[in-house]
Formats: structure tokens, sequence, C-alpha cells
């Protein structure tokens, strides 16, 4: 790139008339690097062997261009020109010995090498494509069949597991002063047990909530189980005709009362 | 296309592969089609000339014997798996779990109490015994429902049956040993037994297998 | 056990069969899924003791020249039809989803350069990568999360799979044409823009990840 370092030819006509051609789709690239890649292209060489500053006054004469035809380019499009146009003038310049960072060849030789890799990258692309495809050119099993996969679970349970929990559930009495896990649990046999005898008094309609054990109404969870366990028994007592039960409409109370003739 | 020459006979262009070629081809079509395939399909797809019948046969010799074979359906062939192969196609996975707390106590209140309701597990387990693990065991074949209680509600009733007892070597659930038993041979958490123990030297691997003297104990 | 000899006194039930009959089984398998199957899926399969690797060295040979083929895909193994035959099955061929230049380059830069990041393909690009792009070649399964790596920002990296190497007839990502032609022309590498060294000298390893900004440069 050294040849072109001061022939400061303004832009060329041929640059000119491919930038305009590059005007024209300039939907068509992806992007400055794009556009770049195809500028070179009209250079003809080997991409190693670039003139970066020809490259880019062609791509600052396409930025031209564009705006001269009010044609709205994207802003990285500018950053690229700028950027170029900053390359170029330190490739143009003399280097400034206080200057500490990179060289205007570093730079371009930078640009050449992405240029180059992008180059890479579509022509490996290409290759890949043009391969023998998976079907397109090369087929897997049409008719492919069920290999199932049978899954079963078999569980597993010694005798001993079996003695050791039984005797583990039987002996926590022993070990324990209280027994606390039915604490909020009232059976149906408990209802019935304690209903039987009550029953016999209820010759008038009675709420059942007045049947709840003492001291489970304070604890709604008590007092669910309580509530359950004697509509349950009540329910029996009517079937054995002890009893009879009325609810005037839903969620009214239930009412309860000793079954009058016999 | 143009096949003009093949009136003369003497077409180069459009004379048919040689057989081992059309071999090939009927390997390759029957291999990636999804149904099985005729021989006037095949030739349809085959190069004109070919004898799609005589390489189906050729492929089908060179099969014998193999892992695959050609075989015919109906009017059409197909690649199949060797029918001695096909327990390759099974991918057997066996999983073993531990049967959970919750399910060995209420198998065991079952197997002890039978028959057994349900408010008796929740009885003697002292916590309410969720549907899954009665399901489980249900399914397992371990228990199965007894006669109903004649009590109120007419409650059901859980019995272990015979797999149950195949599983865990018993002749007959009341076999189980007692709770003095199972105190005696150490079988009991966090209580190691005041004396020696009965049977095992220590040998707590085999002592599920020991467990059929236990129950002569008594 | 009860059952170890067999009549003819020669073997024993574990012992694994005849390789012969091992590659019959290879043969099935491989020959009954459209999926690669690997070495050791091959091997839950068969009896114990066998060597899968072996039998399907033996079935590739045997299948070299033929419709159909004995291939190897990353790991795993598969039976494919010949290359050459592919006009046989216009029939069976899928529409494959037309692929953006975008995707392509994108797809390539993954292969060629992986694991590798967004910011390494919009690098490499030099635009932004759509996310509409990653998203369908993930959604193909031609590529893959790979490890995050391991500088600043711990951004994901992306490497292509098993799926795409079988749809590319690839035994291995090491196998991409060209591949070695690329690195030697150090075209592979990560080079960082000059005077782009914000953090040190000494960080070679990170400088891959600062190379984004090289039209913000300045």
């Amino acid at each position: 790139m050294n040849d072109n370092l001061f022939s400061e030819d303004p832009v060329s006509v041929a640059d000119r008339l491919a930038a305009e051609a590059l005007i024209v789709d300039v939907d068509g690239f992806e992007g400055p690097l794009d556009v770049l890649l195809t500028l070179s292209r009209t250079q003809k060489v080997d991409l190693r062997k670039i003139s970066v500053l020809a490259l880019a006054q062609q791509y600052l004469a396409f930025v031209e261009k564009a705006r001269a035809l009010r044609i709205e380019l994207a802003a990285d499009y500018l950053v690229m020109a700028a950027w170029l146009a900053f390359l170029k003038s330190r490739l143009l310049l003399p280097p400034d010995p206080d200057d500490e960072g990179p060289s205007g060849e570093e730079l371009a030789a930078h640009l050449a090498f992405q240029l180059e890799r992008l180059q890479a990258m579509r022509d490996a692309a290409a290759r890949l494509m043009a391969r023998d495809q998976l079907g397109r050119d090369f087929f897997r099993r049409g008719q492919g069949e069920d290999v199932t996969r049978i899954r079963t679970v078999t569980y597993s349970a010694t005798l001993l597991d079996l003695m050791q929990g039984y005797a583990r559930i039987r002996t926590r009495d022993e070990f324990r002063p209280f027994v606390m896990d039915r604490d909020a649990v009232f059976t149906m046999e408990q209802a019935l047990e304690r209903m039987r005898p009550l029953i016999g008094f209820a010759g008038t309609w009675t709420d059942m909530e007045t049947y709840l054990p003492e001291g489970w109404d304070a604890d709604p969870v008590r007092k669910r189980s309580a509530t359950a366990a004697t509509f349950a028994a009540s329910l029996e007592l009517v079937k054995e005709g002890h009893m009879e039960m009325k609810q005037s409409e839903s969620f009214a109370p239930i009412q309860l009362r000793k079954r009058t003739e016999t | 296309m143009t096949d003009a020459p093949k009136e003369d006979g003497t077409g180069t262009l459009f004379e048919a592969p040689p057989l081992a070629e059309q071999e090939r081809m009927v390997e390759a079509v029957l291999f990636a089609s999804a149904e099985p395939v005729t021989i006037a399909d095949l030739e349809v797809r085959m190069p004109h000339g070919s004898d799609a019948a005589q390489a189906v046969e050729v492929l089908q010799k060179r099969y014998e014997g193999r892992g695959v074979r050609v075989v015919k359906v109906g009017e059409a062939w197909a690649i199949r798996t060797a029918p001695d192969l096909g327990f390759l196609m099974q991918k057997e996975t066996v999983e073993t779990r531990k049967l959970s707390r919750a399910a060995i106590e209420t198998l065991a209140i079952v197997a002890y109490h039978q028959p057994c309701t349900r408010a008796e597990i929740e009885e003697i387990r002292g916590v309410s015994v969720s549907r899954g693990t009665i399901d489980q065991l249900l399914e397992m074949e371990w228990i199965r429902l007894g006669r109903r209680r004649m009590t109120p509600g007419r409650p059901v009733t859980f019995v272990v049956t015979p797999q149950f007892l195949d599983h865990f070597g018993l002749e007959n659930a009341r076999d189980l040993p007692g709770l003095k038993e199972l105190r005696a041979a150490g079988l009991l958490e966090n209580r190691p037994p005041p004396g020696a123990m009965p049977i095992g030297e220590g040998s707590d691997d085999e002592a599920d297998e020991d467990q059929t003297e236990l129950f002569e104990e008594e």
C-alpha cells in the first residue's frame, strides 16, 4: 500500500462509478464491512495485498455519493466513514514520534485481516452448504423402527424394613410422654360415642354446633374436624332411626332432634 | 429428456447400469423409504432399463442371515430387522426405588393387623394416610381389599396378598414376629437390646434372611 | 447360579456372543434407528461383554461401496444412504427451510470458530447478529450453547451439535472443509485490533473479548 501513499489522486472516475453502482442496492449490503469487501474486489488482488488507502477512498466516495443522493445510510456506515477518514490521514501523514497510538499501517493491516477473514468465512459457508446434506443428498432410515424404551419401576422393601417400620410405630408411645399427632382430629367414632347419650335429650330442633365437644371450637382446624365427625355421626344416627336432621336452606345451620315417634 | 438413442438399441447414455449398481440403488431406496416399495415404484425411480425385480432378488440373498432382511410386504419390499434380534429393539430400564417410609409403615400395619381399616391405620400411625400410599400398595398388589367392617359406615378393610407373603418370604402374615420378639431381635430403633443379640454374631447384612428363625421363637 | 454351563459345555450364559453375531446386532440396531446411536447405547442393548466398537468397525467395512453406509457422527454411528444415490430419493427429500445468508454465515462462523461468542460473530461479520438468526439455528438444533467464556461478563458461547455434523455428513467438527488451511493462514485467530489493549499486555487470553469496539475506537 506504500505505492499509494502519495498518489493524492482524488477519487477516480472508476471509483465514482463503482460507488454509484453500490448505491443502487445499499440495502443489499450487510453493513460497512460488506461494502468494503465488495469494493475491494475491484482491486482484483489478493486481499492480503490490498490497498487499504484506495479502499478508504472508494468507501468515502460511496458515502459521499449516497449523501448527495439523499440516501439514508445507517449510522454504522458513517462511523466507518469517519474511521476510514482518520485512517487515511494516518496513512498519508508521516508518523508522529510522540503519538502513542497504533500506526496507520497497523490499523490498515488489521482492516485487511478483517476483510480477508470475512471472505474466508463466506467461502467456508459456501463450501459447507455445497456439501452433501442429510435429507437432500443422503438419507436416514425412512421407516425408523420403534426402538422402545420400557421403564419399569420396582420398589424394594425387605422384611427388615417392614418390621422396623412396625416396631417404630408401635413403640413410639413408650418413648414419649404425649401423643400429639391426633390432637386436631376428632373421629366419627368419638363423635358417635359422644352423641349417642346426648341425643336422647334433644326433643326440639337444636343446632348441630351445640353438639361439638367442649374446647374444639376455638381452633379452626380442630373445629372443622369436630364438625365433620359430628355431621357424619349424625347421618349415621339418622340412618339408624334415632334422629332427624334438617337444614332450611343452603349454608343455614343444620339442626337435629330426637326422632319422636317410635 | 431426449431418449432418442434407445430406439436403435445402441444408446450408451441410457443403457441400464450394471446389476451390482442396480442392487445398490434398490438397497438405498428400500432403506430410505418410509413405506414398502413395489417393483414398479423402484423401476420408476431407477434408470431406464433397470430390472428391479432381479436386483431385489440379489439384494435379498445378500442379506440372508444378516441383522436385517429384505422382506416382501404384500406386493412391496422393505428392509426389516431379523426376527431373532427383535429383543434389541427394546430397551428396558428397571429402576429400583426404596419404598417410602409411609408406605412401609402402612404395609406393616396392614400385615400385623389385617383386616384393617384406613381409620385404624391412621389411628396406629398417628397421622393421616394419603390416598397415594394406599393406592401404591394396592397397585403393587401387596395389599388388597378385604371384607367391609360391620361397623357404622361399613368401612373397607385391607389385607395382605399372597404376593406380599411371597415377596417377604412368609408363609402366613401371622408368622410376623410380635413386638417382644422384635425387641429381642434388636430390631427396635434406638433401643439396642440389653443382652446379646439372639442370632447374629453381628452379621447385620443377613439379618433379614434369618428372620424365619425368629418366627419360630415364640 | 444353577444355569451356568450350556449343554455343549463350552460356554456360560454370560459369555458374549461371537463377533459375527455382535455385528448382526449392531446392524439391526443401526438400521432401525433414524438417529445416530452411541457405542455406549449399543452396548446397553447388546448382551453383556459385547464389544460394540469392534463390531461397528467390521460392519462399516462390510458396507463399503454399498447403497448405504455406516457413518460416524460425532461420538455415534448411523446408517445413511450413499450420497451418489441421492437422485433416486426425490420422494424422500425434505424441503429444508431456506436459510438466510446471515444464518449461513453465522453457522459457518460458529462451526469454524467454536466455541464462539455472539460478540465474536458480530466482530467477524461486521454487523450485529439479529436475535432471530441465532434462534433459528438453535431451533434447528444445529448450534447449542457451550460453556460460558471465563472473561468479564462471562458471555455464553455457541458450538455446533451432533445434528449439524449428521446433516452435513461430518464425522467431527475437525473435518470441516478447509479448516486446516484457514488455521494455517491465521484466519481463525482472534486477532485484537491494534491499540485495543485496555487492560494490559499480559491478558492475552482475554483479549478476544475486547474486539467488538473496532469501529468505536477513537
